[in-house]
C-alpha cells in the first residue's frame, strides 16, 4: 500500500541500446580506402589554392574554402606528434563488449602530409615512446576497405 | 537596433557522481525551480526554452520533447541545440539569440546531464569520425597532453603549476560551493602523487563526470529590469567551432578557438584590456593543465605568462582576478550543463548573489565553454550595461 | 574487430558497416520508483494528481506538465479501462520490439486517471479489437519492477 | 519584426541512397545555396547546422559538416530538431542585430541507419520504449484516433498520397514521384494497420542549405529575396497518452504566434500556398486543421473537393511533400526552400499561380508533439 511520504528505493531501467549503422565512405573516404585496400598507398588531397595535402581526403580545404580534387600520394613514414596509452577500461561501441586495452592512440604526421592522422602503435609502454620519433605503417595482409584493420599499427622504426 | 539582454535567473542541482534519485526531468526540474525561485517568476512568466545535452550519454532522441514533464515545455516554444562540451555554453548564447530577436522577452535556458546512466567515455568515444578515428579515441587527453608538454619546454611551465590551478578549484568548490560534486580539499603533493593518466596529466588534474542540471534565465532589458534590479547584462558573445578531425587538433600551440571566440565577444562588449577589466572568470578547463596554458587566448596575460600568474596567486580568490569561485569544471561537470554553469555562476557573480563564492564587488565576468573538437565560446557579463 | 566495407552499389563509394551499442541504465526517479514498487509488489496502478488543476497523471510524474507544480498525491486507479485507439504492428525491428509480429498496442485510459497508458494488447483476437473497447490490466507472475510487469491490457471478461 | 529576407536556396536530389558523405553533401548544398544568392562563402557572417546524433550515427555529429558548412570560419550554432527550428535560430540571430548573413545547412543520410530504432528512442526509456513504439506503430495510434473521432476515412487519407506523389512528378527533386490510385494505397503491404506502406513517407538521403539575410543585405545583395512574415513553434505533452492524439492544440499556439505576426487573419483565404510536413498521409489532413487552413474534422471532406489539389483554391505540398522525399531534419526546411520557389514563381512545373502568402511547417518529436510555422510573403 502507499502512503503518503513513504520511502521508495531507487529503481533503474537497464537496457543495452545497439544500434546498427552503415556509414557511407563518400567519394573522398572510399578513394582513400580503396587506394589501401587495393595497392597499399596512402592518398591524400591536395589543395590547389594553398597547397595544403589532406590525410585523410576530404572534400573543402579548410582554409580556403574551396573543393579539393587532386589525390596525391603521402608517405608510409611519419613522425610522431602524441600519444595516449589507454589503459582504463571503457565499452567498445562497436560492439558493446570491454574495449581491448592497453592500446596506444598515435597522432602523426605523414610525410608529405600537413593534416595529422591517428592510429595505433605497438608499444603500450609509454617510457619507449617518445614525441618525435619516427613511424611506419604496417599493413595488414588480408585488406577489406577498412583503415582500422587495413593498417595493422604503425610501428617506431628503430634508429639505424 | 540592439535590444540588450541581461541574465535575471539562475539555479543548479547538487551534482554528484550518481543521482540515482531523480529521474532526468525530475532532475532538470529541481534546476528549474530553483532558477525561476532565483527570480521569483513562474513557470507563466516563461515566453521560450532552450534545452541542450549530448545524446548518447542517455540515449534519448528528441529531448527537447522528452522534457517537457521537467522543464516545463508543455504548450510552450522550445527547441534543442547541442554541440558537444560546447553544448552548455551554446545554449546560453542560443537563449541570449532568443531574448535578442525580441520574438522572447524572457527565455529559460537548461543544460543538463545523467552521466551515470551510461559510460561516458564509450559514449564520448562515438563523437570521433566511425571510419577513421573512432577506433583509437577515447577522448582528447592525448591532445591535451601533448600541448602542456610542448608548453613546458617552451615556457618553462611545469606540471606543479598545473598543480596548482587543480587546488584552486578543487578547493574553491570545497570551501564556497555547495553544489559542486567534488568538494574534497587538497594539496599540490596530493595532485603530484596521482597517477597519470596521460603523460603530464594526472588523474587530479582531470574533470570529472557529473549527474547534474542548470537552467539560467535571459529577458530582454526592460522584462529585465522589472524582474531584478541588477540584472547580469550579456555584453558579448562569441564562438568558433575551428576543427573536425580530432588529430587535427594536435600541435595547437594553445587555442585558437578561443582567442577568436573571445575577440568576438571582446569587441561586441567593448573589451580592450581582459585583464584589468574583468573582476572574475568562470573557465571551463577540463584539464588543469589548460587552466596555466588557456589564459593568454584569453588575452588575460602575454604569451608564456600563464605560469607567473598562477603561481603569484593573481586567480585565486583573493587575487587580482579571481578565476572559478565555484571550483569550475575540474569539481563538477555534468557535461551538457557544464558551460551553462559557467555562465549562471559569472552572472550571479555580477548581480552580487554568489553568496560564499562571491567576490566582493564584481562587475564584469568572464565565462567560457569547451568542447567538441577544439571548439570555444565566450561571453562577457556585467553589472553596468557599458564597461569601463 | 575488423568490419569489411562494403561496395554501395556502382558508384565506386565504400559503406562501413558499424554499430553504436552501449549498456544504459536509465534511473526511473522518484514518481517511476514508486510506480514500479507498487505494481511489482501489488499489482496496483498508482497516479500522481496535480494540486491545481487536479488531473490524475498515468504513468505518474512529479510535475504537472500543464501547471508545473509538484504532485505529492498519490491516487490509485483502477486497472480497467477504455481503448482510446490501437493499431496492430506487423513488421519486425527485433532489438526495439518486445514480441516478434503481429502485436496490438494501444492506450488505455484507466478509470480514475484522467491520461492514457499506452500498452501492449493481449487475449484478443487482433481483428477483434475496436475502439471503446472496455480494457483489463494483465500482470505478470513474475514481475521485475518494469513497464510490462503490466503484461498486457485485455478485453475485460464480462 | 524587422524585414529578413531569404535570399538563397539549394537542395539536393532526394533519394534512397545518396553516396555521398554527410560532408560531401553538405558542401554541395551551401556552395549552390551561396551561387543561388550570388554571394561568397565570405558574406556569410554565421552559420546554424542542424543535425540529430541518432540519425548520424554520432555524438556531436555537427562535428561531420562544420568545415563543409564554413562554420568553422564564423559564430555557429546546431540545431538538433527539425530544419525549420534551424532557420528559425537563424532568423534570431539576425534579429538580434549582431549579424547580417545566415547560412542555415540540413542534412540527413537515413539510409545510414535503421529507422525504427533510431525513433524507439524518442520515447520514455524509463516508461513506454520498451513498448516497441516507433515513428510508424505510435503515428498509427494517432492516424487510428483521427480517424475515429473525426470520420475521416482510409480512401480520404490515401488520397494525400496519391495527390502528394503525384505532384512529386513535377518536382525534379523528390524521391518518389508516383502515379498510383487510392486502390493502390488502401492495397499496399499493411505496416501498423491503419497506416500502409503508400501512406508512409520513404527514407531520403539529401540536404537543404538556405540563406538569409537582414532587409539592408537582402535588398542589396538579394537577387529575389523572399520576406520572413512570421513564425512560431509549440510542443505538446510528450507521453501519448497525456494528449488527445487527434488535437493539435500545439500546432494551433505555433500557428496563432505565425499567423499574428504576419498579420494573416483569415489562413484560408490568406495563404495562397502550404508545404506541410506530411511524414504520413494523415498528417496533412490534421495539420491542415491545426493550421486553420478548415475546420476541424473537416479536413477529409476537403481533399474529397480537391480542394488542395495543384488546381485547387489552396495547394497543399506541390511539391509531392514529405511523403515523396521525407530526409528527416531536413525536411522542413525543404518546406521552407519550396515556399520561397514558389513565391519566386521559380517552381517550375509544380507553380502555384500568382502565390503571395506561402506556408511552410515542420514537426518534432512524435506525433507532432512540436511544430514550427514560418510564414512567408513576397
Amino acid at each position: 500500500m502507499a502512503e503518503e511520504g513513504r520511502e521508495v528505493k531507487p529503481l533503474s531501467i537497464a537496457s543495452t541500446l545497439d544500434m546498427p549503422y552503415s556509414y557511407h565512405a563518400g567519394f573522398y573516404y572510399s578513394r582513400f580506402l580503396k587506394e589501401l585496400r587495393d595497392n597499399k598507398r596512402l592518398v591524400g588531397v591536395k589543395c590547389t589554392q594553398c597547397g595544403k595535402v589532406y590525410v585523410p581526403p576530404r572534400i573543402v580545404c579548410r582554409d580556403c574554402f574551396v573543393k579539393m580534387e587532386e589525390f596525391v600520394p603521402v608517405g608510409h613514414e611519419g613522425t610522431l606528434l602524441a600519444f595516449t596509452v589507454t589503459n582504463f577500461p571503457y565499452i567498445d561501441t562497436t560492439n558493446g563488449e570491454q574495449k581491448k586495452i592497453p592500446f596506444t592512440a598515435a597522432f602523426i604526421r605523414l610525410d608529405g602530409a600537413d593534416s595529422n592522422i591517428v592510429h595505433r602503435l605497438d608499444e603500450t609502454d609509454e617510457k619507449k615512446i617518445k614525441a618525435g620519433m619516427r613511424l611506419r605503417a604496417v599493413f595488414s595482409d588480408t585488406r577489406t576497405g577498412d583503415y582500422f584493420h587495413d593498417i595493422d599499427h604503425f610501428s617506431i622504426i628503430k634508429d639505424v | 537596433m540592439i535590444r540588450r539582454v541581461g541574465v535575471v535567473g539562475f539555479g543548479q542541482t547538487h551534482h554528484k557522481s550518481r543521482n540515482t534519485e531523480c529521474s532526468g526531468q525530475e532532475l532538470i526540474a529541481i534546476a528549474v525551480r530553483r532558477a525561476l525561485e532565483s527570480a521569483e517568476l513562474t513557470m507563466a512568466d516563461i515566453d521560450a526554452i532552450v534545452i541542450g545535452n549530448m545524446d548518447h550519454f542517455e540515449s534519448i532522441n528528441s529531448v527537447d520533447m522528452w522534457s517537457v514533464d521537467g522543464s516545463g515545455g508543455y504548450m510552450k516554444p522550445i527547441m534543442k541545440v547541442t554541440t558537444g562540451g560546447t553544448t552548455g555554453s551554446a545554449i546560453g548564447h542560443a537563449g541570449f539569440y532568443h531574448a535578442a530577436s525580441g520574438l522572447f522577452d524572457t527565455v529559460l535556458v537548461i543544460g543538463w546531464e545523467q552521466n551515470s546512466e551510461s559510460d561516458t567515455t564509450a559514449a564520448i568515444s562515438t563523437c570521433f569520425d566511425p571510419i577513421t578515428e573512432r577506433e583509437f579515441t577515447a577522448g582528447a587527453i592525448g591532445p591535451l597532453a601533448a600541448q602542456y608538454t610542448a608548453y613546458m619546454n617552451k615556457y618553462g611551465a611545469t606540471e606543479e603549476d598545473a598543480a596548482l590551478v587543480s587546488v584552486r578549484d578543487h578547493n574553491n568548490a570545497a570551501l564556497y560551493n555547495p553544489y559542486a560534486h567534488l568538494r574534497q580539499m587538497m594539496t599540490v603533493d596530493d595532485v603530484m602523487k596521482s597517477a597519470y593518466v596521460s603523460y603530464p596529466v594526472k588523474l587530479l588534474d582531470m574533470c570529472p563526470r557529473s549527474d547534474g542540471a542548470c537552467a539560467v534565465i535571459f529577458a530582454e532589458e526592460h522584462r529585465a529590469r522589472k524582474i531584478v534590479d541588477s540584472p547580469a547584462w550579456i555584453l558579448g558573445v562569441g564562438d568558433c567551432h575551428i576543427l573536425v578531425h580530432l588529430a587535427d587538433g594536435i600541435g595547437l600551440a594553445n587555442l585558437p578557438s578561443l582567442e577568436i571566440a573571445a575577440k568576438q565577444a571582446y569587441k561586441m562588449a567593448g573589451i580592450t584590456e581582459p585583464f584589468r577589466q574583468f573582476d572574475v572568470a568562470e573557465l571551463y578547463i577540463p584539464a588543469s593543465t589548460a587552466g596555466v596554458t588557456w589564459m593568454e587566448a584569453l588575452g588575460l596575460c602575454g604569451e608564456g605568462n600563464g605560469p607567473s600568474l598562477i603561481r603569484g596567486g593573481e586567480t585565486d580568490m583573493e587575487g587580482k582576478l579571481p578565476i572559478n569561485p565555484s571550483g569550475g569544471v575540474l569539481a563538477t561537470n555534468p557535461i551538457g550543463a557544464t558551460g551553462l554553469l559557467r555562465i549562471g555562476e559569472a552572472a550571479f557573480q555580477v548581480m552580487g548573489k554568489a553568496e560564499k563564492k562571491q567576490v566582493p564587488g564584481a562587475k564584469a565576468a568572464l565565462a567560457t565553454g569547451f568542447g567538441g573538437c577544439f571548439w570555444s565560446d565566450v561571453t562577457v557579463l556585467s553589472s553596468t550595461t557599458h564597461l569601463d | 574487430m575488423a568490419v569489411t566495407s562494403e561496395e554501395l552499389g556502382d558508384t565506386g563509394t565504400l559503406m562501413y558497416p558499424s554499430r553504436i551499442k552501449l549498456p544504459y541504465k536509465w534511473h526511473a526517479g522518484k514518481a517511476g520508483s514508486r510506480f514500479y514498487q507498487e505494481l511489482k509488489d501489488n499489482r496496483r496502478i498508482w497516479g500522481t494528481r496535480c494540486p491545481q488543476c487536479s488531473l490524475v497523471y498515468l504513468p505518474p510524474r512529479e510535475t504537472c506538465p500543464r501547471c508545473y507544480r509538484m504532485m505529492d498525491e498519490w491516487v490509485e486507479v483502477s486497472s480497467i479501462g477504455t481503448l482510446m485507439t490501437f493499431t496492430v504492428t506487423r513488421y519486425a525491428v527485433p532489438s526495439i520490439q518486445p514480441q516478434g509480429p503481429p502485436f496490438a498496442m494501444g492506450i488505455v485510459k484507466l478509470d480514475g486517471a484522467d491520461t492514457g497508458l499506452v500498452h501492449l494488447l493481449g487475449g484478443v483476437d487482433l481483428g477483434e479489437i475496436t475502439v471503446g473497447m472496455r480494457m483489463q490490466a494483465v500482470f505478470r507472475e513474475k514481475r521485475q519492477g518494469n513497464y510490462l510487469d503490466i503484461e498486457y491490457f485485455r478485453p475485460l471478461e464480462t | 519584426m524587422d524585414r529578413v529576407g531569404i535570399i538563397g536556396l539549394a537542395q539536393t536530389k532526394y533519394q534512397r541512397y545518396n553516396p555521398a558523405s554527410h560532408a560531401e553533401l553538405a558542401y554541395e548544398v551551401t556552395c549552390n545555396a551561396l551561387e543561388d544568392a550570388g554571394l561568397s562563402i565570405d558574406d556569410v557572417d554565421n552559420t546554424v547546422t542542424v543535425c540529430n546524433d541518432f540519425w548520424d550515427g554520432r555524438t556531436i555529429s555537427s562535428m561531420a559538416i562544420t568545415e563543409a558548412t564554413g562554420s568553422h570560419r564564423v559564430p555557429t550554432t546546431n540545431v538538433e530538431g527539425d530544419g525549420t527550428y534551424g532557420a528559425l535560430m537563424g532568423l534570431m540571430r539576425i534579429l538580434s542585430g549582431h549579424h547580417r548573413v545566415t547560412l542555415v545547412v540540413a542534412q540527413s543520410k537515413t539510409s545510414e541507419g535503421i529507422p525504427s530504432v533510431i525513433t524507439n528512442a524518442m520515447f520514455d526509456p524509463v516508461y513506454e520504449r520498451m513498448l516497441g513504439l516507433d515513428a510508424i506503430n505510435s503515428s498509427a495510434l494517432q492516424m487510428r484516433r483521427y480517424m475515429s473521432k473525426f470520420g475521416v476515412t482510409e480512401e480520404q487519407c490515401a488520397r494525400v498520397s496519391v495527390k502528394n506523389h503525384g505532384n512529386a512528378r513535377n518536382n525534379p527533386y523528390a524521391h518518389l514521384p508516383l502515379d498510383i490510385s487510392v486502390e493502390h494505397v488502401l492495397r499496399s503491404r499493411v505496416l501498423a494497420d491503419p497506416i500502409k506502406l503508400l501512406d508512409a513517407s520513404p527514407m531520403s538521403d539529401g540536404a537543404c542549405a538556405i540563406v538569409m539575410a537582414d532587409e539592408s543585405m537582402a535588398k542589396k545583395k538579394g537577387r529575389k529575396s523572399v520576406w520572413i512574415k512570421g513564425v512560431g513553434h509549440c510542443a505538446d505533452a510528450y507521453h501519448l497518452g497525456d494528449r488527445d492524439l487527434a488535437d493539435t492544440a500545439a500546432l494551433e499556439a505555433a500557428a496563432k504566434r505565425a499567423y499574428d505576426m504576419a498579420g494573416v487573419n483569415d489562413p484560408m483565404k490568406d495563404i495562397d500556398v502550404a508545404e506541410l510536413y506530411d511524414a504520413f498521409s494523415y498528417m496533412e489532413l490534421m495539420w491542415m486543421e491545426g493550421l486553420g487552413l478548415c475546420r476541424q474534422g473537416e479536413a477529409g471532406a476537403m481533399i474529397d473537393r480537391g480542394v488542395t489539389e495543384m488546381k485547387g483554391n489552396l495547394p497543399v505540398n506541390p511539391s509531392g511533400g514529405v511523403l515523396s522525399a521525407h530526409a528527416v531534419q531536413v525536411a522542413g526546411l525543404a518546406r521552407i526552400a519550396e515556399a520561397v520557389l514558389q513565391l519566386r514563381g521559380e517552381a517550375g512545373a509544380r507553380q502555384v499561380d500568382g502565390a503571395k502568402v506561402a506556408l511552410a511547417h515542420g514537426i518534432e518529436g512524435a506525433c507532432g508533439q512540436g511544430h514550427c510555422v514560418f510564414v512567408l510573403g513576397k
